[in-house]
């Protein structure tokens, strides 16, 4: 599965993209398994309240299922216009 | 209906003068333009970072539903991404429709979501340092009105 | 503040640009552009007769009102009288805010009063004949929001 | 003082301006001499309610004294924009 991550949430984690496995079953399993992992991520995913995260480049819910989905992405609230 | 999301300036004088001219059926064109600011600290650049794959079609499915919830005969949207200067024009939409009502809201419509939902991230290089400019609630409340 | 009345056609993009480009404390820029749309019957021509002493104090008015009731950098009104062929513009408005909500509004404040309220009335001659248009309504009832 | 009349009113009156001598103290006393005067000015002035007046072009109702005002205009409901 591919992970990408954008804003602050990329420069916290310290990179744009990379490949994992998992047997996450939600984003939020997902996430759980990311924060375990290292203090970085722990950091960019301490408040899931400021973040918004894509599946296969629709937004979705934190509870929504992983399966399926080639790319998750995680960001901050957008800020376009 | 044309999207562009690009990194060089774009000509909005050009733009919004060959969109109007296009309307032959439409009696009322509205464009809105986004300019980077200057900011207190004193701004040196803005820059936007954006998420390639996710941009272009978000625009197009929020473009779309404005064209079928008004009643529209086309629309424009242009935005960019990377590094701006003060005074330099962010992004611009235009909308045509027969009445102005429609018109307005089109445009007002696809800013609201190009605020929100749309996957840009800005970020303002000031004196004093740099900082991710955050999501203002007025602008996530706007939405509450489509 | 610019205002003008005028029989001669306008450069709706150059306007625009040069508009848009003196604002660089203001973050927002809307534009609004009304075009002769074709009729029914074969629109040959729409001719506007303006009251030359009450037009451009009727404008100043109406643009001095936005100016203080919506949070407005500048304005600019354009409104053509005399005689036009499908397709032209007869007139455009444009507003600059520091946020997008005082430039939606203001442009949209503008057109209510312009339509029912600043002394142009509009002629239509179609293959079928002459006609006067009739105000609408829904134009008057517009301007019960402000 | 000076009439202007604009659009429609102007085609049935048959002219875009005039001067004339009045006693009348209120617009609406002005438009009962002129509809008295011809057939086009009553014509003209059958139906004031689809019609609007300026005095020394501001705004005005029908009902407005005329005092001191120089330019009285009438006209149809506008159609600008």
């Amino acid at each position: 599965m591919e992970l990408l991550y954008f804003a602050w949430v990329r420069e916290r984690i310290g990179l744009p993209r990379e490949t994992v496995e998992t047997e996450a079953r939600t984003v939020g399993e997902l996430v759980e398994e990311l924060k375990a992992r290292e203090e970085r991520y722990a950091a960019a995913f301490a408040d899931i309240s400021a973040l918004r995260v894509a599946l296969d480049q629709e937004l979705a819910d934190f509870d929504a299922p992983l399966d399926g989905a080639r790319e998750v992405a995680f960001f901050p609230p957008m800020t376009g216009g | 209906m044309d999207i562009r999301v690009q990194d060089h300036p774009f000509d909005f004088g050009a733009e919004a003068e060959s969109f109007a001219r296009g309307q032959g059926d439409m009696g009322a064109v509205v464009t809105f333009t986004g300019i980077v600011r200057d900011v207190p600290d004193g701004l040196v650049s803005m820059e936007i970072e954006h998420y390639p794959g996710m941009t272009q079609k978000a625009l197009e499915t929020h473009a779309n539903e404005a064209l079928t919830r008004f009643q529209l005969g086309d629309v424009l949207i242009v935005h960019r991404f990377g590094v701006m200067r003060p005074g330099e024009m962010i992004m611009m939409v235009a909308t045509a429709a027969p009445h102005r009502a429609d018109a307005f809201q089109g445009a007002e419509f696809l800013m609201d979501y190009l605020k929100s939902r749309a996957p840009f991230w800005k970020k303002e290089i000031t004196r004093s340092g740099t900082e991710w400019v955050a999501a203002r609630a007025v602008d996530e409340d706007a939405l509450g009105r489509w």
